[in-house]
Parts: C-alpha cells; structure tokens; sequence
C-alpha cells in the first residue's frame, strides 16, 4: 500500500534548522566551500548557471555534474540519507546554494525533477518506488517531468480526460498530455490520469509512474513563441503500465497532485529547499550578475538619460522585491504564521515581476525591440516580451494562483462549480483540444 | 473598425476585406517570413488597383480619394491590413507619395508617382535616426551643398521598406535648415543594410549615406523648410500605423471573446468567470478608447487642424502601450496555446510591438505633447 | 395610466440630426451665437463653469440663468415644445454646446437634473406630471435629484428595502435614501422604493415622484474626504405621497430605473444632449482652459524635468482619449453599431481617467503633495487624490459598469444571483447599514 | 506585521500595540487634528518609557535595544503606529538621536539626548529643499566659515516636526563639504514656517535661515565629511518610514477583507465575488513584497550592508507606490462610505500619501538607484 501520511507533518517538510544530530551548519559550509574550491568549476563572469543549460550538451554535463556531487555527499542536501539523500536542514542548504552558486550547477534538475517530482514521490510514492527512483535521481540518471495537463482541459487539471483502465495487472493508459517542460528527454512521469468515471471529479484521478520512452507514447515537440522547443505534448496509445506503479491510492490522486502543485508553486518562486536556491536578486545586488535592463541602456548609451534611469531602476526595485517576498512568505510559512498554500504568492510573484520587466525592457530597447542589424541585449528581450506571458500560464496560471490566495490564504468563498458535485460523465466539458497531433 | 462611414467608404472596406482575405491569410504571412521582401510584388500590384495607393494623392497627379478626405479612407485600408498583420509598405509609400504629391517638383511628380500608384515601384522615408527627439529637431544627417549638388553622409536607421525602395525620401539637415531629398535607391555611396524584424514580413533596413550626391533638384519641397511639412508626414505615419495596430487588436479581442465563450473550465464558460469579465470590460474599454482617438487624430491631421500634432501624438502614445496590454492578456486568456509558434496570436503580438515602437515611441511622443504644452513658460 | 412606451424609441431618443420641420442647424448657431453674445456673460479667463458653482449664491444664479435661457427661447433644446422645451435635435444642441461654452451657463442643472432626472419623467412619467415638472424645470424652478441607493445596499440597487405601502389615496414611504447628490437644496426627486415583498426583487419596485422639503423627510448632508458636502442621506418616515406620483407602473419601477441609469451613464460620461456638452478635452486642445497636472508643473517649476514632462503628457493623452472614447461610442450607439449599454464605457471611462491623473497629480506634486505653506494646485490636487474614488463609485460603480459591459456589450453569462428567483422578503442580505442617523 | 521575532520583541511589540490601542486610537487622531503639536507630550513622554525613543542610541548613552540590532526593534513600533495612523514625531526624533549617538561630541550628547530619550524634548532633521536629487548632492543650502562660526542662510522644507523641535540637525554645505549642524531651535534668524498637511496630526514646517549663527562645534560628526551618514540617516529614515506604511495598510487590508466577507450584494456575500476575489489576491502580493522588501532595507540598514542604500531605495520606491494603490483600492471596495470623512479610510490615505512623497518620492529613489546601477559606464 501506498505511504499516506495522515499528520500534518509530510516527509518533504525538512526542519528548517539543524536537529542535534546533523552536522553543524557552519561547518558543514566551510567543508561545502573547500570542497567546492577544489573540484567544481567557477561560472563564467556575470552568468547565472551553465551557458548551454538547454542544449543536449548541457543536460548531459548537468547530469554528470549530478553523479560527481552524489559521489561527493553533496547531492540531494535534504533528502532523507536512506534515499541516498543528505538528510540535512533547510539551514544547510540555504549555506550550500550561497556557497556553491558561484559554481557550474546541474540547475537544470531543480525545476522540475528535485523540487517537484522528488518530493511528491517522497511524500506519497511507495517505499519500493523510492528505493528505486530516488537515488538514481539524485545520481543524475533520471530525469524528471509531470504529465498534468491536457489539450482540452485548460487551468482544470481535475478534469483530466486521460483514462487509466484497470486490466489485471496492469492500468491501460490512453490520451494525451501537454505542456510537460522537456519530456522529450526526461526519463519518468507523474502522470494523472482518470480511473472512475463515475464519481465527482476529483474522486476518480489516479496518479501513475511512467517510463516515458517505451512502445505506445508517443512524445511532440511545440515550438513556442520565443523558439524554445522545451514544451512537449504526449499520446498514449493503450500502454500498459504496471499496477504497482500507482502513487497514492487509486482515485485519490488528487490528493498527490495537489501536493505536487504545492511544490510546484514554492518551486516556481524560488521557494524550495530540494534544489539550489538561485538568489538571484542577491546576487545581482553583489554586481555578480547583469540585469538585462541594465545591458539594454548600455547597449544604446542611454545611462545618462532620465527617463530610462527610472525605466531600469523600476525593474530593479521589482527584482529586488521578489526575493524579499519569497524569504518573507517562505518564512513566513515555515513559521506556521501563513498557510501553506501562501505558495502561490512566490508563483505569482514570480509570473508578475517578469511581465513587468519584460514591459520595462521595451520601453527601455525602444525602437531597437522592433529590428536589428546584429543582435543584443534589446533584441533578446524584445524576444523575451513575446513569450513573456509563459511564466503566467505554466504550471498554473496566473488565474489559479489568484483563486488560491483569495481562497485558501484569505479564506474567502470557492468559485461556483457546476462540476463539484456532479458523475464526471455527465460533466459539460471541452470536447475540441487546443492541439492536436 | 469606424463607425460612420459613407456607403463608398463602406464598399471600399468590404472590398479590401474581400482580398486580403483571398489573397493575404495568416498562413500567407507565415510562408513570406522567409522571403527577401517579405511580400509578393504581383499582389501589391493589385492592392494598388484598389486604390491602396491613390487615396493621399489629388486626381490632377493620377490619385484620388472616395470621399475627398484620402486620409479618412486610407485608414480603412490600414485597419483591413492590420485584421491579418498583412504584408506590404503602406506607410512609406504613402507617406512618400503625399509627401511628393504636396511639394514635389513636377518632374519628381511625372517621374516617380505613376510607378508608386501604379504599385509598381515602391518608395521608403528615411527619418530615424535611432536616437534624439522624434521631430525634425532630432534629425542630424548632413547635407553639404556644394555648388548645385547635396552631398550626404551619415545613417538613418529603421527604415521601413528600405530593402525594396527604387526611392529614399531623406529627411537631411542642410545648411539652411531641414530638406527633404529624393534619392534614388541606385545612387553611388548609399547602401541598404537589412535589419532583422520582429514582424514576420515587415521589413527594415539601416542606410548609410557616404557623399551620396544629389542635385538640389531632388529637394521635395522648399530647401530647408521641411520642418512643418515632415511633422505632416510623421503624423500620417503615425496616423496610419495606429489605425493599423487597431485593426489588429479587434482582430485579436474578437477572437479572445469568441474563445472564451466556447471554451469551459470547471463545468462554466470561461467568459462566465468575473475575474475574466472585468478584464475583458477593461481591455474593451482601452479598445475603444483607441479606436476613439485615433479618429480623432486622423480627422484631424486630414484637416491640417492646429491639433494635429497633439492628437497624433496622443493617439500614438494611447495606441501603442495600450495594444501590446491587450494583446498580452488575451494571450494570457487563452492560457498555453497563446504562446505557442503554431498559433496565430504572436503574428499579432509582433505587428503591435514593431509598430508601438517605431515612429517614435510612446515616451517620444509624450515629449513631443509636452512641447505643445509649453511647460517652461510662466 | 403611466406613460410606457413599447417601442424601442422612447421620448428622450432624441433625433441626432435635424428633421425639416426643424430650423436650420447654421441659422440656429447664427443665431445662438448672436444672442450669447449680447446677453450673457462670458466666463472668466481659465474658468470652465460659474466659479461658485457649488455654494447656496452659485445655484440661484444657475436657477436665474435658466429662466433667462428659458425666456429667450434657448432652455431644453431638445426636449419637446409641448413641455416648454425647443424640439430640436442632437446636432442644434451640439451647435449650442459649441457656442455656450465660453459664456455662464448653469451647468449646475445638467447632472442630475436635465440630463437624467428629466428624461426619465420624458419617457415614463404621466401626463400630468411631465405638464406640472418639465416646463417649471426648464425655467430654473426646480432641481431634481435621485433617491436610489440605500445604506444596506451597495451596488444592488433593486435590493432596496425603503417601503411605499398603498393606503387609499397614497403610498405610505418609509426607510432611508443615501448617495443622493445634493438632495438638500434639490426640489424633487424620484424615488425607488418597494411596493411588494413576495415575488422576486426586481419585480416588487415601484418609482415614487417625490417633494423633498415636507414634514416626515428629514435630509443630512454627508461630508466627504475633500470636505465636500453635496452627498445626503434622506430618512423617511412614514411619508404619505400622492397615488398619482407614481411613475411608470406599480412594481415596474426596475424598467424605470434601468433607464434612469442608462440616462445616468451617458450624462456621467458626457455624452448626453440635454445639458450642455462640456467638452473640455477640445477647450483644453484650444487653450481655453488650464490643464491641472500643468498648473503644478508651472507651480513647482518643473517644466524642463524629463520625468515631470512625460507624467504632464501622460495624463493630458488620457483627456484626450476620454472625449474621444466618448464621441466614438456616442456614434456607435446612434449608428446602431454598438449596444445601448455601451454608454458604460463612457461612465467607466470617466472614472478611470479621473483615477489615472490624480495619481499622476502626486507624482508630479511630490512632497509639495503633503505639505505647504499656502495652497495651491498641488495642494488642491492632493486633495482631489484623497477623494479620487468617488467618481468610480457615485451613480454606479466601476464594478457594475465592468459588469454591464461583459454582460451586456460583450453577451457574456450574467454573474450568478442566488437571490434571482426568490421572493424578495427570502433573500440573504445586509441588515446593518453602512450609515445611521 | 514581522513574521519572525524573539520573544522579547513579540512582547514589546504588544505593549507598544496595547498602549497604542488605549491611548492614540483614531478618535484621538481626529481629536487632534485642530491642535498645534499634532499629539500630546505627556503621551509621548509615556511612550518614550516604553522605550521608542531608546532603540537607535546605545547602552553606555542612555539607550538601548531589545536584540542588540535596534532598528529591527524599532521598525516594530513604526508599523504598531502606522496600524494606528498614530501621531507622534517617531522618525525625526530616531534620527536626530541615532545622529548624535554615533558622531556627536560629548558635550552634544549630554545636552540633548537625555531629553529626547525621555521623551521631554524634541529635535527635527532638515535636510529637504523641495527640490534636486535626494541625497546630499541635493543640499545647497550653505553654512559659510566665520572664524570658528558657522553662520547658515537658506530655507529647509518639508521639515517633520519642526513645529515643537527644541533642536534642529541641518544638513548644510560647508567649504569643506556636507555637514551636520546641530541648531538650537531659539537661534536668532531661524524661523519656523508652519505648513500645512495632508496628514492630520504630522506637522511639517518651512524653517528659514537668515544669518543664524551657531559655533563650529555644532558640528555632528566631521565639518564636510557628512556624506555617508546623511546617506545613513535617509536610509533610517525611509526604513521606519516603510515600516509605518506598512502597518497602516496591512490595518487597512484587513478591515477590508473582513467587511467583503460581512456584506452582501445580491444575496451573495462580496468576497464571493471573483473579479474582487483576484484583487485582493493582487493587494495581498503587493502588501506581502512590501512587507519584504521593507524587512530586507531594515536588516541592511542595521547592519550597514553594502547593499543598504539601494534595498531601502527599493522599499521606498516599492512601498511608496504600493501603499496608496492598495489603500485606494480598498476605499473602493467599501463603496460610497469609503469616500466620507467619517469613515476612517481617508486617515490610513492621508498617512500613507504623506509618507509616499516625503524623505524623497519614489522617482526619487529610483533614481538613487540608478546611479547605484552605474549606468554610465561602459
């Protein structure tokens, strides 16, 4: 049987400082810095994580840098050790992110698989799949990449039309997914998928574990607004997936997504403790870092030029703002003086100050966004303002996060939902998917 | 789309309508992407037919207008274009051509307007300089004259339609004050550098002028005192391209509104959830509020009203961070497939940034009304 | 029997150009310009209305004025001759409108009085009181005045709990008016009151004609942020009003107010023709009047300053558009293009153009916003800033006009209303009101 | 409200906000609003027992903090008198105090912080010009060098509790640079200007300089060598200042979110409404980045952090905005009584719009900013 935890105490919620029997945080840093010193590679000056992240090249060289930090005792900080894990305090990784944020990171594992998929599986996988999955993961074997929503089903991921069909051994998979960020060479999936079509909606999902490369899945590429290739659609073509691949129990996997989606939204805003805390709004302060907003006003030579000096320090202020509203709601959180779901403030957070400053670098780039002899920091953030609303819809838009707050932070009334109680079947819903293959 | 029209202005809209919808859909515009001139000469050709570009041209010099007003009826045709981000220079060659059509000699005029109305040849205004004050004030490029000739040097940037132009009208800074001069395209010294768009087909270009030399014949218009006549051109530009990204904008918030009508999310309409409502209203009323003042500024640039400057401005500063909001959100509405290349809604997206931008930007025309109102006086 | 047109062409649809039994609108002009000039007094340099427009001396000279205008032959230009008006169309009140301006005008009577109130009385009043009312109106001897909403109440306007109980000859009135702009100077009103509490809200109003200054109503001036004290509250108790002040039918008087408020929309948004169009964004583009946010740049001597400059032009393109939006939509509703209730757009309009440049009052005032020795346009605009939210809530809020437009422009489903098909006396709704004696 | 605090300071911060409650509720504020001082001395004097006056000055001097780190102390009772709009010249008084502590003389120390500390007297920082960059560069009132004289002419504005200061700190410009004056309110050619305010119970005044003449010993710190610890005393200053803002929203967010859930509209409660239900999403992210980013000044500035100068820019520029926005946005949601005098929204407005525009507006500290950001440079 699946691990359900009842408390409110999950097996993903890490101390937030040391328990007696860790090693101490300060020395545990200094042992992170020699080590980090001597074997690990610095990043080159004013870059944020390895210059080649989204190539084959770089998920190949985040995935050895994966197995040489497992092989060091520094993969995996606060995972529990019986998972090949570290087993330490938010404390200790908050010292490792900003002892080893100077260094070539496998940061391509953070969102999704180490904040996401790892601790949703910690949380709700069986002591068999963890075994199994975990410590591969964190050796950098595998990646990661949840199957949630669906080409008709929009922000209403519990309307999920994927069906999961009981035939002895195993659950027959079929539909289709969408918008899974780099499937196409991820190894495993959460998948939610429909097992009852006869309860309420939420009732009858079901989470599976899914070996993505295997006979009946078919997986697309989308190219989206900015070129980027990284958005995947899935078919399934009736493949079988074994039974004891279910995470949670069956029909209460909404249960395991919404967990997942907590993680996801403390992930997005840059609020997990699975995966190196970037810091970038500290790190821009320590001049490590370029402001693309600053980039542009030099590239143009408009530093002495009022209006623009408001435009750039505009967008300073916001990305400035941002971590402070993260340390602030993670405190905050961890605290037990903000409800949990205080999560979607980081999403949010996160989604709106990247609008705003996609905005600022075309008022800034001017009529530079518009053409371009040679490419620049204005024409890179003229992209940068096409796909800018990306971040509002991606693992949850906007729209939800903003239900989550007014409802679950503020407490205020749920939206009417013909739906709530209602046999799925006989549910009004999109028959026409956005995308088709 | 406006809302009083005559019954020719109407026949002369549907019938814009009718072709671009034949002969320019979206699936169109994607496949000239990678073309060199990022639309087909043959079909500007039969645009022209039209009358596309006749309306900013008096019938003595082979123009003409439906209702007398060519700057009223020429925005139809910009709003049309812009309902399918539609390819083709109808800002500098109508811009051009007015701009001959008013001062030019009458040999310019024989020599150069029947191939521009023709839709056979095709003209560019060289006016940016990519920097400085968006008026004649910003203008820098030098031309020395030496004995009867102009000699130009220096860079204009930005400039639309420059990779297919048989003509350049530069705006130059000339020892007895700002001139506009006809260059041929061939002329010695000057060359065309391609610029990458954010636009699918609208094409730019960077031009260098190195002692590039002209007769001071090619001046269109009194030498020296082109100060009032390119605030003229630049607010029919501006004119134009607002009424363009309008269109484009109707075209996007009409089918966001039908997309949310069909679409559901929990068993309800998206279009039934208030949050969406509200920012719908808002984003109609921004919608309309453009619509508004960019009739506003066309009537009165038409008229040469003493408030064509001020409304132009304020049509391009409203219009043009206005329409990329809308655009975005609408984006936003249609949640994941907004933001994927296979949807239309970036083709949008792009006309609006490129056109917000170029022309001035909104902030330039902001400081251009807070010149008008004169803020250092008493 | 009350006057109930069922056509779609109502009294107060007045023709938007003139018919041939109409003077010319040229000669009309001719002739209005001639008379303005030899008998009115043109305003004050800078001066956009009376400048004591609002004191007890300001509204008796407005009363004065219309019984000048009234007298010449230039009062109610479009209201019809039987009721004492000159039966002309939209284009001889533009005419007017265009001519007027720069003379004193009472413009105090346009809103509520000739641009709401008395188009109301036009379409849905008896006989009898449209004789008694219009012409004494037009002469300047009486000023009317709304009595909708009510301190329980917010935006639901036909939730109003003030009762009119029939009793023989007379409706029984008691309960409490609020929001009613000065009432306390104000001669009649028009009054929303509940008639019958057992069918579904809308269904139990009724619309009362009502004297202001009678023993039973007792009216409290309202002070607001700005110090302002035009906003009242009315208590009625047990007020006996004649049988025959009803207008429109008995528990119609929702079919009553939803014109009234379309009335409302277009006179907020000044895009009604039975006061004088103000058009202040033209007066503005001819130099005419003073321009706030410039009044402060000139005060603080900011007019070289990039950043004030950009701010100044900021808000003068927003009263640029505001006209314009108004005279777009104002033609799209006449051409049949757009919906009547697209006159929202111009009420929400108005409000938000308001919002947007008393903040950019602040920006630009900056500390001179907070404090000074002696008052002047930033001063005077901080406290327009203090009290900027009234225009987006007095006559229908933003939110209702949000609602209208998606509703009823854009055809999208009406919001969710658990009290729509119950009686009234069975719904949910405030008891305590925001506002006691 | 601080989410994170040690025993101690959660204790103070109760007393502070239980004697807030009893004695400055916003009845008294209203009361208040027709007196001179703007609050009264003896509830201050009570108030500084409390310890508000003690926070920014160290033990051996008289003062003293809770956890060693005395902002962080004191910003607690910034945001206790914001949630209150209580009166009160918290912020001139920490500054001048925190002044004279770090570079005071002796002799300065003993005549005046023993007073201030208990609340008995009062001191004013006149930095403001009304006008230039905020920082020193802005300063140009000058104190020119008689001997060992120092004689002052100039004015100061917006000066926050000029009206009952015994002592003046005035940052003047000296031969030698930027310097600190301590100026004793009853010197000959000073003048106190009351100016009104937006604010009810704040009193700021003009204070005018006409050859008022103080020892060169007046000096707070090093004659010309002011620079960074006016810098300091700005960055002080604008913390306590988000701070207090702060706290007045965050009284204002929850008065609002509890009245939406109370009232009904069309038989639903208000809360239920979606478009409302997002905006108070959005006032919620804006408050909690507020409380962020005013949190994160606090420490930098406590600490001396190199990054101070531009984190408590950021927080002021953020707050600044922020506040009156949501603060609006909450009238708003209240309907028709939020505009009234009587309803208490307009007390919370005025605070946070007083506090927005003064120690420097929020364009002001972007541009601070800015030129942190170097962007000049290659």
């Amino acid at each position: 049987m699946a691990n359900t935890p009842t408390a409110s105490r999950m097996p993903s919620d890490i101390p937030a400082q040391p328990t007696p029997e860790m090693e101490d945080v300060d020395a545990f840093r200094e042992r992170a810095r020699a080590w980090l010193a001597a074997r690990m590679k610095p990043l080159p000056p004013g870059e944020w994580e390895i210059p080649n992240r989204d190539t084959d090249e770089g998920v190949q060289h985040a995935r050895d840098l994966m197995a040489k930090l497992f092989d060091a005792g520094f993969s995996g900080i606060c995972f529990p050790k019986e998972y090949g894990g570290q087993g330490l305090s938010v404390a200790h990784m908050r010292a490792w992110s900003e002892e080893a944020q100077r260094y070539e990171m496998p940061t391509k594992f953070n969102i999704p698989t180490l904040t996401i998929l790892l601790p949703t599986l910690l949380d709700y996988g069986t002591e068999a799949q963890k075994q199994e999955h975990i410590p591969k993961t964190l050796r950098g074997e595998e990646m990661w990449v949840q199957f949630l929503s669906e080409p008709t089903g929009g922000s209403d991921l519990a309307g999920a039309l994927t069906k999961a069909t009981r035939d002895g051994d195993v659950y027959v998979l079929s539909g289709s997914k969408i918008w899974s960020s780099g499937a196409y060479r991820a190894d495993y999936a959460l998948c939610l998928c429909r097992t009852n079509w006869d309860v309420q909606k939420h009732r009858g999902l079901s989470v599976l574990l899914v070996k993505i490369h295997q006979p009946g899945i078919q997986v697309e590429q989308i190219r989206q607004i900015n070129g980027s290739m990284e958005f995947c659609q899935e078919f399934f073509d009736d493949v079988p997936i074994p039974a004891d691949q279910l995470v949670g129990e069956e029909d209460d996997g909404w249960t395991v997504v919404s967990r997942l989606l907590q993680h996801e939204r403390s992930a997005v805003g840059n609020g997990s403790a699975f995966g190196v805390i970037m810091q970038l709004g500290a790190r821009r302060t320590r001049g490590e870092t370029t402001d693309p907003l600053v980039d542009i006003t030099k590239q143009l030579g408009l530093g002495a030029d009022p209006t623009t000096r408001q435009l750039v320090a505009e967008g300073r202020v916001l990305s400035l703002v941002q971590p402070a509203l993260v340390d602030r709601v993670g405190t905050g959180i961890r605290a037990g003086k903000l409800p949990g779901p205080s999560s979607a403030l980081m999403k949010l957070a996160n989604a709106t100050t990247g609008i705003a400053r996609a905005e600022l670098a075309v008022k800034i780039a001017g009529s530079a966004a518009a053409a371009w002899v040679e490419p620049g920091p204005a024409s890179q953030q003229a992209g940068v303002f096409l796909s800018r609303q990306t971040a509002a819809l991606a693992g949850g838009s906007n729209e939800i996060q903003r239900n989550i707050i007014s409802e679950r932070v503020l407490g205020m009334p749920r939206e009417f939902a013909p739906d709530k109680d209602a046999a799925f079947k006989d549910v009004k819903r999109n028959t026409i998917p956005t995308r088709k293959p | 789309m406006e809302l009083q029209l005559s019954e020719d202005q109407e026949f002369f809209r549907d019938t814009t309508r009718k072709f671009l919808d034949a002969e320019a859909p979206l699936t169109k515009v994607r496949a000239l992407e990678a073309s060199d001139d990022g639309f087909e000469r043959d079909w500007w050709r039969r645009g022209a037919e039209l009358g596309w570009t006749s309306m900013l041209v008096p019938e003595d010099l082979g123009g003409g207008s439906l209702s007398g007003a060519g700057l009223l009826d020429l925005v139809l045709v910009a709003e049309e274009m812009g309902r399918l981000v539609a390819p083709g220079p109808l800002v500098p060659v109508s811009v051009v051509a007015s701009a001959i059509a008013a001062g030019g000699n009458a040999e310019q005029q024989k020599a150069v307007l029947p191939g521009l109305l023709a839709g056979a040849t095709f003209a560019a205004w060289a006016l940016d300089e990519g920097r400085g004050p968006w008026s004649g004030a910003g203008v820098t490029l030098t031309a020395e004259q030496r004995g009867s000739d102009f000699i130009l040097n220096g860079t204009k940037s930005t400039v639309e339609a420059g990779n297919v132009a048989d003509h350049f009208l530069v705006t130059v800074r000339t020892g007895a004050g700002l001139t506009n001069l006809l260059v041929p395209a061939g002329a010695p010294g000057l060359t065309v550098v391609p610029m990458k768009s954010l636009d699918l087909v609208r094409r730019f270009s960077r031009v260098d002028f190195s002692d590039v030399t002209v007769p001071s014949s090619a001046s269109v218009g009194e030498i020296g005192g082109a100060g009032g006549e390119v605030d003229r051109l630049l607010q029919t530009a501006v004119v134009l391209q607002c009424h363009e990204t309008n269109g484009a904008v109707d075209h996007v918030f009409a089918m966001t509104t039908e997309y949310a009508g069909d679409r559901y999310s929990f068993g309800r309409p998206l279009s039934s959830y208030q949050a969406l409502k509200h920012r719908f209203a808002d984003l109609k009323l921004w919608l309309e509020g453009s619509h508004g003042i960019a009739t506003h500024a066309a009537r009165a640039v038409q008229q040469r009203a003493a408030n064509a400057a001020e409304l132009s401005s304020a049509a391009k500063s409203y219009v043009g961070e206005n329409s990329t909001d809308i655009i975005q959100d609408c984006i936003q509405l249609h949640g994941g497939i907004g933001v994927t290349w296979e949807h239309d809604l970036h083709l949008f997206l792009r006309r609006a940034t490129v056109n917000r931008v170029t022309y001035g930007t909104p902030a330039d025309h902001r400081e251009r009304i807070a010149t008008l109102l004169s803020l250092e006086e008493g």
